[in-house]
Protein backbone atom coordinates (compact mmCIF):
# COMPACT_ATOMS: atom_id res chain seq x y z
CA UNK A 1 0.00 0.00 0.00
CA UNK A 2 1.55 3.43 -0.83
CA UNK A 3 -0.44 6.38 -0.30
CA UNK A 4 0.39 9.73 -1.93
CA UNK A 5 -1.43 13.59 -1.36
CA UNK A 6 -1.91 16.50 -3.85
CA UNK A 7 -3.63 19.60 -4.16
CA UNK A 8 -5.70 20.37 -7.18
CA UNK A 9 -7.76 23.91 -7.00
CA UNK A 10 -8.11 23.63 -3.46
CA UNK A 11 -9.11 19.45 -3.62
CA UNK A 12 -7.45 17.34 -1.54
CA UNK A 13 -6.28 14.99 -4.26
CA UNK A 14 -5.39 11.26 -2.47
CA UNK A 15 -3.81 8.58 -4.25
CA UNK A 16 -4.32 5.22 -3.05
CA UNK A 17 -2.11 2.39 -4.26
CA UNK A 18 -1.96 -1.47 -3.67
CA UNK A 19 -4.34 -3.25 -0.82
CA UNK A 20 -6.38 -1.45 1.79
CA UNK A 21 -6.55 -4.44 4.32
CA UNK A 22 -5.83 -4.56 7.89
CA UNK A 23 -2.42 -3.36 10.22
CA UNK A 24 -1.04 -1.35 6.75
CA UNK A 25 -3.53 -0.07 4.24
CA UNK A 26 -6.04 1.05 6.57
CA UNK A 27 -3.64 2.40 8.99
CA UNK A 28 -2.59 4.30 5.54
CA UNK A 29 -5.31 5.50 4.35
CA UNK A 30 -6.69 6.97 7.94
CA UNK A 31 -3.50 8.90 7.97
CA UNK A 32 -4.27 10.28 5.05
CA UNK A 33 -7.11 11.03 5.62
CA UNK A 34 -6.25 12.63 9.02
CA UNK A 35 -3.19 15.08 7.44
CA UNK A 36 -5.13 16.46 5.04
CA UNK A 37 -7.92 17.54 7.98
CA UNK A 38 -5.00 18.43 9.84
CA UNK A 39 -3.75 20.90 7.08
CA UNK A 40 -7.78 22.32 6.91
CA UNK A 41 -8.93 20.83 4.19
CA UNK A 42 -12.43 20.15 3.73
CA UNK A 43 -12.90 18.28 0.47
CA UNK A 44 -11.03 15.11 0.12
CA UNK A 45 -11.16 13.07 -3.06
CA UNK A 46 -9.65 9.11 -2.70
CA UNK A 47 -8.09 8.26 -6.20
CA UNK A 48 -9.06 4.51 -6.22
CA UNK A 49 -7.28 3.78 -9.04
CA UNK A 50 -4.43 1.86 -7.94
CA UNK A 51 -6.54 0.23 -5.87
CA UNK A 52 -6.17 -3.49 -5.93
CA UNK A 53 -8.19 -4.94 -3.26
CA UNK A 54 -10.25 -3.92 -0.10
CA UNK A 55 -11.08 -5.80 3.30
CA UNK A 56 -13.55 -5.17 5.85
CA UNK A 57 -10.58 -2.92 7.82
CA UNK A 58 -10.06 -1.12 4.68
CA UNK A 59 -13.74 -0.53 5.23
CA UNK A 60 -14.39 0.74 8.59
CA UNK A 61 -11.45 3.32 7.76
CA UNK A 62 -13.29 4.52 4.92
CA UNK A 63 -16.24 4.91 6.79
CA UNK A 64 -14.42 6.70 9.41
CA UNK A 65 -13.29 9.39 7.52
CA UNK A 66 -16.53 10.21 5.75
CA UNK A 67 -18.15 10.69 9.66
CA UNK A 68 -15.01 12.63 10.71
CA UNK A 69 -15.06 15.43 7.33
CA UNK A 70 -18.67 15.09 7.96
CA UNK A 71 -18.53 15.91 11.42
CA UNK A 72 -16.65 19.28 10.69
CA UNK A 73 -18.58 20.09 7.54
CA UNK A 74 -16.40 18.57 4.52
CA UNK A 75 -16.98 15.98 1.91
CA UNK A 76 -14.67 12.80 1.45
CA UNK A 77 -15.56 11.82 -2.31
CA UNK A 78 -14.03 8.33 -4.40
CA UNK A 79 -12.98 8.48 -7.76
CA UNK A 80 -11.74 6.03 -10.35
CA UNK A 81 -12.59 3.04 -8.08
CA UNK A 82 -12.04 -0.36 -10.71
CA UNK A 83 -14.73 -2.61 -10.80
CA UNK A 84 -13.59 -5.41 -8.60
CA UNK A 85 -13.27 -2.76 -5.54
CA UNK A 86 -16.65 -1.44 -6.66
CA UNK A 87 -18.17 -5.02 -6.34
CA UNK A 88 -16.99 -5.17 -2.61
CA UNK A 89 -18.04 -1.79 -1.64
CA UNK A 90 -21.42 -2.12 -2.91
CA UNK A 91 -22.18 -5.85 -1.26
CA UNK A 92 -21.32 -3.83 2.08
CA UNK A 93 -23.35 -1.18 0.57
CA UNK A 94 -20.87 1.38 2.14
CA UNK A 95 -20.54 3.11 -1.10
CA UNK A 96 -23.90 4.26 -0.51
CA UNK A 97 -23.20 7.44 1.37
CA UNK A 98 -20.38 8.79 -0.49
CA UNK A 99 -20.11 10.50 -3.69
CA UNK A 100 -18.16 8.42 -6.83
CA UNK A 101 -16.83 9.98 -9.67
CA UNK A 102 -15.82 7.74 -12.51
CA UNK A 103 -12.91 10.13 -13.22
CA UNK A 104 -10.04 12.45 -10.99
CA UNK A 105 -11.20 15.59 -13.19
CA UNK A 106 -15.18 15.12 -12.82
CA UNK A 107 -14.51 14.78 -9.09
CA UNK A 108 -12.00 17.96 -8.39
CA UNK A 109 -14.58 19.65 -10.67
CA UNK A 110 -17.49 19.25 -9.06
CA UNK A 111 -15.82 19.70 -5.40
CA UNK A 112 -13.55 22.57 -5.95
CA UNK A 113 -16.82 24.40 -7.53
CA UNK A 114 -19.13 23.32 -4.62
CA UNK B 1 -6.57 -36.08 -0.80
CA UNK B 2 -5.07 -32.28 -0.17
CA UNK B 3 -4.21 -30.33 2.81
CA UNK B 4 -2.57 -27.15 2.99
CA UNK B 5 -2.38 -26.08 6.76
CA UNK B 6 -0.91 -22.95 7.74
CA UNK B 7 0.33 -22.18 11.28
CA UNK B 8 0.82 -18.27 11.58
CA UNK B 9 1.86 -16.29 14.74
CA UNK B 10 -0.88 -13.68 15.49
CA UNK B 11 -0.03 -10.69 13.27
CA UNK B 12 -1.28 -8.87 10.49
CA UNK B 13 1.45 -9.15 8.28
CA UNK B 14 0.75 -12.92 8.39
CA UNK B 15 -2.08 -11.99 6.76
CA UNK B 16 -0.21 -11.51 2.89
CA UNK B 17 0.75 -15.05 3.62
CA UNK B 18 -2.48 -16.09 3.77
CA UNK B 19 -3.51 -14.49 0.37
CA UNK B 20 -0.80 -15.83 -1.46
CA UNK B 21 -1.45 -19.26 -0.50
CA UNK B 22 -5.34 -19.02 -0.58
CA UNK B 23 -4.94 -17.81 -4.36
CA UNK B 24 -2.63 -20.52 -5.17
CA UNK B 25 -4.80 -22.89 -3.69
CA UNK B 26 -7.37 -21.67 -5.35
CA UNK B 27 -6.04 -21.41 -8.83
CA UNK B 28 -5.06 -25.35 -8.81
CA UNK B 29 -8.79 -25.93 -7.73
CA UNK B 30 -9.72 -24.50 -10.82
CA UNK B 31 -11.60 -21.06 -9.94
CA UNK B 32 -11.52 -18.13 -11.77
CA UNK B 33 -10.24 -14.39 -11.18
CA UNK B 34 -13.31 -13.17 -9.71
CA UNK B 35 -14.15 -15.93 -7.34
CA UNK B 36 -11.05 -16.48 -6.47
CA UNK B 37 -10.46 -12.54 -5.52
CA UNK B 38 -13.80 -13.16 -3.43
CA UNK B 39 -12.68 -16.43 -1.45
CA UNK B 40 -9.93 -14.90 -1.04
CA UNK B 41 -11.12 -11.70 0.35
CA UNK B 42 -13.44 -14.26 3.01
CA UNK B 43 -10.63 -16.16 3.87
CA UNK B 44 -8.55 -13.23 4.99
CA UNK B 45 -11.52 -11.71 6.90
CA UNK B 46 -11.87 -14.66 9.08
CA UNK B 47 -8.12 -14.76 9.45
CA UNK B 48 -7.86 -11.08 10.48
CA UNK B 49 -10.73 -11.98 13.13
CA UNK B 50 -8.73 -15.25 14.23
CA UNK B 51 -5.63 -12.58 14.82
CA UNK B 52 -7.18 -9.33 15.82
CA UNK B 53 -10.23 -10.54 18.13
CA UNK B 54 -9.31 -14.45 19.09
CA UNK B 55 -5.97 -13.87 19.66
CA UNK B 56 -5.77 -10.18 20.14
CA UNK B 57 -2.26 -10.25 18.11
CA UNK B 58 -0.75 -11.75 20.84
CA UNK B 59 2.62 -13.02 18.82
CA UNK B 60 2.96 -16.27 20.51
CA UNK B 61 -0.76 -17.33 19.78
CA UNK B 62 -1.15 -19.10 16.83
CA UNK B 63 -3.48 -18.66 14.31
CA UNK B 64 -4.65 -21.54 11.79
CA UNK B 65 -6.09 -22.32 7.90
CA UNK B 66 -6.40 -25.34 6.51
CA UNK B 67 -7.55 -25.85 3.09
CA UNK B 68 -9.09 -29.22 2.28
CA UNK B 69 -9.25 -29.71 -1.76
CA UNK B 70 -11.59 -32.30 -2.63
CA UNK B 71 -12.34 -33.45 -5.88
CA UNK B 72 -15.65 -31.43 -5.77
CA UNK B 73 -15.51 -29.14 -3.06
CA UNK B 74 -12.94 -26.91 -1.20
CA UNK B 75 -13.53 -26.19 2.38
CA UNK B 76 -11.08 -23.89 4.35
CA UNK B 77 -11.13 -24.08 8.60
CA UNK B 78 -9.69 -21.04 10.38
CA UNK B 79 -9.34 -22.00 14.22
CA UNK B 80 -7.56 -19.31 16.41
CA UNK B 81 -7.05 -20.05 20.72
CA UNK B 82 -9.19 -17.05 21.68
CA UNK B 83 -12.78 -16.67 24.01
CA UNK B 84 -15.12 -16.92 21.25
CA UNK B 85 -17.89 -14.99 20.89
CA UNK B 86 -21.74 -15.00 20.39
CA UNK B 87 -22.39 -15.03 16.63
CA UNK B 88 -25.96 -14.06 17.18
CA UNK B 89 -25.21 -10.71 18.63
CA UNK B 90 -22.98 -9.65 15.65
CA UNK B 91 -24.75 -6.31 14.68
CA UNK B 92 -26.08 -6.67 11.11
CA UNK B 93 -23.51 -4.34 8.61
CA UNK B 94 -27.02 -3.33 6.75
CA UNK B 95 -28.61 -1.50 9.13
CA UNK B 96 -28.79 2.57 8.03
CA UNK B 97 -27.22 3.07 11.59
CA UNK B 98 -24.17 0.55 10.98
CA UNK B 99 -22.79 1.37 7.21
CA UNK B 100 -20.41 3.87 8.53
CA UNK B 101 -19.33 1.55 11.34
CA UNK B 102 -17.49 -1.11 11.27
CA UNK B 103 -18.90 -4.30 13.26
CA UNK B 104 -20.53 -7.30 11.20
CA UNK B 105 -18.90 -6.30 7.74
CA UNK B 106 -16.08 -9.41 7.73
CA UNK B 107 -18.67 -11.95 8.72
CA UNK B 108 -21.29 -10.62 6.68
CA UNK B 109 -18.59 -10.62 3.76
CA UNK B 110 -17.81 -14.46 4.39
CA UNK B 111 -21.46 -15.44 4.32
CA UNK B 112 -21.98 -13.56 0.67
CA UNK B 113 -18.98 -15.09 -0.68
CA UNK B 114 -18.78 -18.18 0.22
CA UNK B 115 -21.36 -21.00 -0.11
CA UNK B 116 -21.40 -22.31 3.17
CA UNK B 117 -19.94 -20.73 6.88
CA UNK B 118 -20.29 -22.02 9.98
CA UNK B 119 -19.00 -21.04 13.68
CA UNK B 120 -18.15 -23.48 16.16
CA UNK B 121 -15.98 -22.77 19.65
CA UNK B 122 -13.36 -25.34 20.86
CA UNK B 123 -10.43 -23.89 22.98
CA UNK B 124 -11.01 -20.97 20.39
CA UNK B 125 -12.95 -19.70 17.69
CA UNK B 126 -13.20 -22.40 14.50
CA UNK B 127 -14.86 -20.97 11.14
CA UNK B 128 -15.30 -23.48 8.35
CA UNK B 129 -16.44 -22.38 5.27
CA UNK B 130 -17.27 -24.34 2.44
CA UNK B 131 -17.33 -23.71 -1.68
CA UNK B 132 -18.12 -25.79 -4.81
CA UNK B 133 -15.24 -26.10 -7.12
CA UNK B 134 -15.40 -25.52 -10.74
CA UNK B 135 -16.55 -28.57 -12.83
CA UNK B 136 -14.08 -30.58 -13.64
CA UNK B 137 -13.26 -29.94 -17.11
CA UNK B 138 -11.77 -26.68 -16.13
CA UNK B 139 -9.88 -27.49 -12.91
CA UNK B 140 -7.02 -29.66 -14.85
CA UNK B 141 -6.44 -26.75 -17.21
CA UNK B 142 -6.08 -24.36 -14.27
CA UNK B 143 -3.91 -26.45 -12.44
CA UNK B 144 -1.82 -27.57 -15.07
CA UNK B 145 -1.43 -23.29 -15.73
CA UNK B 146 0.11 -22.54 -12.60
CA UNK C 1 5.99 -18.74 13.50
CA UNK C 2 4.78 -19.19 10.09
CA UNK C 3 4.31 -22.61 8.78
CA UNK C 4 2.76 -23.71 5.87
CA UNK C 5 2.44 -27.70 5.66
CA UNK C 6 0.69 -29.56 2.30
CA UNK C 7 -0.08 -33.14 3.04
CA UNK C 8 -0.85 -34.92 -0.77
CA UNK C 9 -1.66 -38.36 -2.03
CA UNK C 10 0.70 -39.58 -4.13
CA UNK C 11 -0.69 -38.16 -7.68
CA UNK C 12 1.55 -36.47 -10.08
CA UNK C 13 -0.78 -33.81 -10.37
CA UNK C 14 -0.83 -32.74 -7.17
CA UNK C 15 2.89 -32.02 -7.95
CA UNK C 16 1.38 -28.18 -9.37
CA UNK C 17 -0.32 -27.63 -5.96
CA UNK C 18 3.23 -28.04 -4.53
CA UNK C 19 4.54 -25.64 -7.20
CA UNK C 20 1.59 -22.97 -6.78
CA UNK C 21 2.36 -23.21 -2.46
CA UNK C 22 5.65 -22.54 -3.07
CA UNK C 23 5.70 -20.01 -5.43
CA UNK C 24 3.06 -18.19 -2.87
CA UNK C 25 5.63 -19.07 0.06
CA UNK C 26 8.70 -17.60 -1.37
CA UNK C 27 7.37 -14.57 -2.77
CA UNK C 28 5.93 -13.53 0.13
CA UNK C 29 9.23 -13.82 1.63
CA UNK C 30 10.55 -11.81 -0.82
CA UNK C 31 12.46 -13.93 -3.28
CA UNK C 32 12.93 -12.50 -6.68
CA UNK C 33 11.43 -14.35 -9.63
CA UNK C 34 14.20 -15.84 -10.44
CA UNK C 35 15.49 -17.38 -7.23
CA UNK C 36 11.91 -17.92 -6.77
CA UNK C 37 12.04 -20.19 -10.07
CA UNK C 38 15.02 -22.21 -8.93
CA UNK C 39 13.88 -23.12 -5.71
CA UNK C 40 10.31 -23.77 -6.80
CA UNK C 41 12.23 -25.97 -9.02
CA UNK C 42 14.49 -27.79 -6.11
CA UNK C 43 11.16 -28.25 -4.21
CA UNK C 44 9.37 -29.77 -6.71
CA UNK C 45 12.11 -32.26 -7.64
CA UNK C 46 12.39 -33.55 -4.19
CA UNK C 47 8.52 -33.67 -4.20
CA UNK C 48 8.21 -35.26 -7.28
CA UNK C 49 11.07 -37.89 -5.53
CA UNK C 50 8.87 -38.58 -2.50
CA UNK C 51 5.52 -39.12 -4.90
CA UNK C 52 7.54 -41.54 -7.32
CA UNK C 53 10.26 -43.30 -6.13
CA UNK C 54 9.13 -42.89 -2.05
CA UNK C 55 5.51 -43.36 -2.59
CA UNK C 56 5.64 -45.40 -5.82
CA UNK C 57 2.07 -43.43 -6.80
CA UNK C 58 -0.03 -45.28 -4.81
CA UNK C 59 -2.91 -42.42 -4.19
CA UNK C 60 -3.04 -43.45 0.26
CA UNK C 61 0.34 -42.98 0.65
CA UNK C 62 0.76 -39.21 1.48
CA UNK C 63 3.59 -36.67 0.29
CA UNK C 64 4.29 -34.46 2.81
CA UNK C 65 6.00 -30.76 2.25
CA UNK C 66 6.47 -28.02 4.86
CA UNK C 67 7.51 -24.94 4.84
CA UNK C 68 8.84 -23.22 7.87
CA UNK C 69 9.58 -19.14 6.75
CA UNK C 70 11.61 -17.78 9.94
CA UNK C 71 12.97 -14.03 9.78
CA UNK C 72 16.20 -14.82 7.95
CA UNK C 73 16.01 -18.25 6.54
CA UNK C 74 13.46 -20.72 4.73
CA UNK C 75 13.13 -24.63 5.47
CA UNK C 76 11.36 -26.82 3.30
CA UNK C 77 11.01 -30.68 4.32
CA UNK C 78 9.97 -33.09 2.08
CA UNK C 79 8.80 -36.45 3.48
CA UNK C 80 7.20 -39.66 1.82
CA UNK C 81 6.39 -43.20 3.42
CA UNK C 82 8.87 -45.44 1.23
CA UNK C 83 12.14 -47.60 2.45
CA UNK C 84 14.34 -45.26 1.68
CA UNK C 85 17.95 -45.20 -0.53
CA UNK C 86 21.17 -44.66 -0.33
CA UNK C 87 21.92 -41.20 -1.55
CA UNK C 88 25.90 -42.05 -1.46
CA UNK C 89 24.87 -44.68 -4.18
CA UNK C 90 23.02 -41.99 -6.84
CA UNK C 91 24.67 -41.78 -9.47
CA UNK C 92 26.43 -38.41 -10.76
CA UNK C 93 24.55 -36.47 -13.74
CA UNK C 94 27.28 -34.82 -14.89
CA UNK C 95 29.51 -38.03 -15.70
CA UNK C 96 30.30 -38.60 -19.36
CA UNK C 97 27.62 -41.63 -19.71
CA UNK C 98 25.36 -40.35 -18.00
CA UNK C 99 24.80 -37.12 -19.65
CA UNK C 100 21.67 -38.13 -21.77
CA UNK C 101 20.56 -40.21 -18.98
CA UNK C 102 17.90 -39.64 -15.58
CA UNK C 103 19.55 -40.68 -12.57
CA UNK C 104 20.99 -38.07 -10.22
CA UNK C 105 19.57 -35.31 -12.44
CA UNK C 106 17.03 -34.32 -9.53
CA UNK C 107 18.74 -34.25 -6.59
CA UNK C 108 22.17 -32.49 -8.26
CA UNK C 109 19.12 -30.10 -8.91
CA UNK C 110 18.06 -29.97 -5.09
CA UNK C 111 21.72 -29.51 -4.57
CA UNK C 112 22.36 -26.83 -7.04
CA UNK C 113 19.88 -24.41 -6.09
CA UNK C 114 19.70 -24.59 -2.36
CA UNK C 115 22.04 -23.52 -0.10
CA UNK C 116 21.87 -26.72 1.78
CA UNK C 117 20.08 -30.32 1.06
CA UNK C 118 20.34 -33.06 3.66
CA UNK C 119 18.35 -36.52 3.73
CA UNK C 120 17.29 -38.49 6.67
CA UNK C 121 15.19 -41.75 7.26
CA UNK C 122 12.69 -42.15 9.72
CA UNK C 123 10.10 -44.11 8.15
CA UNK C 124 10.65 -43.05 5.00
CA UNK C 125 12.44 -40.67 3.27
CA UNK C 126 13.13 -37.06 4.89
CA UNK C 127 14.44 -34.31 2.73
CA UNK C 128 15.21 -30.88 4.64
CA UNK C 129 16.41 -27.68 2.41
CA UNK C 130 17.56 -24.49 3.25
CA UNK C 131 17.87 -21.33 1.99
CA UNK C 132 18.50 -17.23 3.25
CA UNK C 133 15.93 -15.19 2.28
CA UNK C 134 16.67 -11.67 0.99
CA UNK C 135 17.61 -9.08 3.27
CA UNK C 136 14.99 -7.41 4.95
CA UNK C 137 14.54 -3.77 3.47
CA UNK C 138 13.27 -6.03 0.38
CA UNK C 139 11.25 -8.56 2.17
CA UNK C 140 8.25 -6.52 3.38
CA UNK C 141 7.51 -4.73 0.00
CA UNK C 142 7.32 -8.57 -1.90
CA UNK C 143 5.06 -9.83 0.82
CA UNK C 144 2.95 -7.01 0.66
CA UNK C 145 2.99 -6.34 -3.26
CA UNK C 146 0.99 -10.41 -3.13
CA UNK D 1 1.37 -28.66 -21.32
CA UNK D 2 0.40 -28.55 -24.92
CA UNK D 3 2.47 -29.95 -27.98
CA UNK D 4 1.77 -29.87 -31.56
CA UNK D 5 3.43 -30.95 -34.85
CA UNK D 6 4.09 -29.35 -38.45
CA UNK D 7 6.49 -29.95 -40.78
CA UNK D 8 8.47 -27.47 -42.69
CA UNK D 9 11.43 -28.04 -45.80
CA UNK D 10 11.79 -32.04 -44.61
CA UNK D 11 12.41 -31.10 -41.20
CA UNK D 12 9.52 -31.90 -38.30
CA UNK D 13 8.77 -28.74 -35.93
CA UNK D 14 7.01 -29.67 -32.45
CA UNK D 15 5.81 -26.97 -30.49
CA UNK D 16 5.56 -27.52 -26.85
CA UNK D 17 4.00 -25.14 -24.90
CA UNK D 18 4.02 -24.49 -20.71
CA UNK D 19 5.78 -27.16 -18.11
CA UNK D 20 7.58 -29.67 -19.53
CA UNK D 21 7.89 -31.80 -16.49
CA UNK D 22 6.87 -34.83 -14.55
CA UNK D 23 3.39 -36.62 -15.67
CA UNK D 24 1.57 -34.86 -18.27
CA UNK D 25 4.57 -32.78 -19.79
CA UNK D 26 7.19 -35.24 -19.98
CA UNK D 27 4.80 -37.74 -21.38
CA UNK D 28 3.85 -35.50 -24.08
CA UNK D 29 7.13 -34.73 -24.95
CA UNK D 30 7.90 -38.13 -25.40
CA UNK D 31 4.73 -38.54 -27.46
CA UNK D 32 5.49 -36.30 -29.60
CA UNK D 33 8.69 -37.42 -30.49
CA UNK D 34 7.65 -40.95 -31.15
CA UNK D 35 4.70 -40.22 -33.27
CA UNK D 36 7.32 -38.25 -36.01
CA UNK D 37 9.86 -41.23 -35.46
CA UNK D 38 7.14 -43.51 -36.37
CA UNK D 39 5.93 -41.09 -39.62
CA UNK D 40 9.70 -41.43 -40.59
CA UNK D 41 10.71 -38.33 -39.45
CA UNK D 42 14.65 -38.24 -38.85
CA UNK D 43 14.98 -34.53 -38.34
CA UNK D 44 12.88 -33.11 -35.36
CA UNK D 45 13.02 -29.30 -33.97
CA UNK D 46 11.86 -28.99 -30.59
CA UNK D 47 10.79 -25.25 -30.49
CA UNK D 48 10.64 -23.97 -26.80
CA UNK D 49 9.69 -20.54 -27.62
CA UNK D 50 6.96 -21.46 -25.30
CA UNK D 51 8.02 -23.22 -22.79
CA UNK D 52 7.89 -21.95 -18.94
CA UNK D 53 9.70 -24.65 -17.15
CA UNK D 54 11.13 -28.14 -17.20
CA UNK D 55 11.82 -30.40 -14.14
CA UNK D 56 14.71 -33.44 -14.37
CA UNK D 57 11.86 -35.77 -15.82
CA UNK D 58 11.65 -33.20 -18.73
CA UNK D 59 15.06 -33.52 -19.33
CA UNK D 60 15.12 -37.36 -18.74
CA UNK D 61 12.77 -37.63 -22.19
CA UNK D 62 15.15 -34.84 -23.58
CA UNK D 63 17.76 -37.59 -23.19
CA UNK D 64 15.88 -40.59 -24.47
CA UNK D 65 14.26 -38.61 -27.66
CA UNK D 66 18.18 -37.92 -28.11
CA UNK D 67 19.18 -41.53 -27.89
CA UNK D 68 16.35 -42.84 -29.89
CA UNK D 69 16.59 -40.93 -32.82
CA UNK D 70 20.50 -41.03 -32.77
CA UNK D 71 20.42 -44.94 -32.92
CA UNK D 72 18.26 -44.22 -35.81
CA UNK D 73 20.82 -41.87 -37.47
CA UNK D 74 18.38 -39.10 -37.20
CA UNK D 75 18.88 -35.55 -35.39
CA UNK D 76 17.02 -34.15 -32.59
CA UNK D 77 17.74 -30.57 -32.42
CA UNK D 78 16.56 -27.29 -29.95
CA UNK D 79 15.39 -23.83 -31.19
CA UNK D 80 14.20 -20.37 -29.27
CA UNK D 81 14.92 -21.78 -25.97
CA UNK D 82 14.27 -19.38 -23.02
CA UNK D 83 16.58 -17.81 -21.15
CA UNK D 84 15.73 -19.70 -17.53
CA UNK D 85 14.84 -23.08 -19.33
CA UNK D 86 18.85 -22.48 -20.84
CA UNK D 87 19.87 -22.01 -17.77
CA UNK D 88 18.66 -24.95 -16.18
CA UNK D 89 19.45 -27.15 -18.94
CA UNK D 90 23.03 -25.80 -18.67
CA UNK D 91 23.90 -26.80 -15.54
CA UNK D 92 22.50 -30.33 -15.89
CA UNK D 93 24.77 -30.13 -18.78
CA UNK D 94 22.60 -32.02 -21.18
CA UNK D 95 22.07 -29.18 -23.49
CA UNK D 96 25.55 -29.76 -24.67
CA UNK D 97 24.58 -32.36 -26.55
CA UNK D 98 22.23 -30.89 -28.36
CA UNK D 99 22.46 -28.19 -31.50
CA UNK D 100 20.64 -25.13 -29.98
CA UNK D 101 19.30 -22.61 -32.93
CA UNK D 102 18.54 -19.12 -31.80
CA UNK D 103 15.18 -19.25 -33.76
CA UNK D 104 12.83 -21.78 -35.98
CA UNK D 105 14.34 -20.82 -39.37
CA UNK D 106 17.85 -21.34 -38.93
CA UNK D 107 17.19 -25.09 -37.53
CA UNK D 108 14.85 -25.70 -39.99
CA UNK D 109 17.47 -24.08 -42.47
CA UNK D 110 20.48 -25.92 -41.24
CA UNK D 111 18.55 -29.25 -40.97
CA UNK D 112 16.93 -29.16 -44.12
CA UNK D 113 19.86 -28.73 -46.10
CA UNK D 114 21.83 -31.06 -43.59
N1 LIG E 1 -12.37 -15.20 15.88
C1 LIG E 1 -13.05 -14.37 16.68
N2 LIG E 1 -12.85 -14.36 18.02
C2 LIG E 1 -13.54 -13.54 18.84
N3 LIG E 1 -14.46 -12.67 18.40
C3 LIG E 1 -14.73 -12.63 17.08
C4 LIG E 1 -14.04 -13.46 16.16
N4 LIG E 1 -14.54 -13.20 14.93
C5 LIG E 1 -15.46 -12.24 15.08
N5 LIG E 1 -15.58 -11.88 16.36
C6 LIG E 1 -16.52 -10.89 16.92
O1 LIG E 1 -17.53 -10.65 15.96
C7 LIG E 1 -17.54 -9.26 15.61
C8 LIG E 1 -17.89 -9.06 14.15
O2 LIG E 1 -16.82 -9.52 13.33
P1 LIG E 1 -16.70 -8.99 11.85
O3 LIG E 1 -18.01 -9.21 11.18
O4 LIG E 1 -15.54 -9.65 11.20
O5 LIG E 1 -16.49 -7.43 11.97
P2 LIG E 1 -15.26 -6.63 12.62
O6 LIG E 1 -14.09 -7.56 12.70
O7 LIG E 1 -15.04 -5.52 11.67
O8 LIG E 1 -15.75 -6.16 13.96
C9 LIG E 1 -16.19 -8.73 16.01
O9 LIG E 1 -16.24 -7.37 16.31
C10 LIG E 1 -15.86 -9.57 17.24
O10 LIG E 1 -16.47 -9.05 18.38
N1 LIG F 1 12.20 -40.12 -1.82
C1 LIG F 1 12.88 -41.16 -2.37
N2 LIG F 1 12.59 -42.44 -2.02
C2 LIG F 1 13.26 -43.48 -2.55
N3 LIG F 1 14.26 -43.33 -3.45
C3 LIG F 1 14.60 -42.10 -3.83
C4 LIG F 1 13.95 -40.95 -3.32
N4 LIG F 1 14.51 -39.86 -3.86
C5 LIG F 1 15.47 -40.30 -4.69
N5 LIG F 1 15.54 -41.65 -4.68
C6 LIG F 1 16.50 -42.52 -5.43
O1 LIG F 1 17.55 -41.68 -5.86
C7 LIG F 1 17.66 -41.74 -7.30
C8 LIG F 1 18.09 -40.38 -7.86
O2 LIG F 1 17.05 -39.44 -7.71
P1 LIG F 1 17.05 -38.15 -8.63
O3 LIG F 1 18.39 -37.52 -8.55
O4 LIG F 1 15.91 -37.31 -8.24
O5 LIG F 1 16.90 -38.70 -10.12
P2 LIG F 1 15.67 -39.48 -10.78
O6 LIG F 1 14.46 -39.26 -9.93
O7 LIG F 1 15.55 -38.87 -12.11
O8 LIG F 1 16.09 -40.92 -10.82
C9 LIG F 1 16.31 -42.20 -7.77
O9 LIG F 1 16.39 -42.87 -9.00
C10 LIG F 1 15.87 -43.12 -6.66
O10 LIG F 1 16.44 -44.39 -6.80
Amino acid sequence: MNVSTRTREGVTVVDLEGKITIGRGDVALRDAVNAAIDDGSRAVVLNFAKVKSMDSSGMAELGAAYRRMDDLGGTVALCSVPANVTEILRMTQIITVFDVYPDEDEAVAAMSSG
Amino acid sequence: MRKVHLSLASEYDNIDLVDSVTEACLRFAGFDETLTEHMTLAIREAAANAIKHGNRQQPEKIAEVVFEIDDETITVHIRDQGEGFEVEEVPDPLAPENILKGAGRGIFLMRQLMDEVSFAFDGGTHVTMRKERPVAGDQDEAGEEE
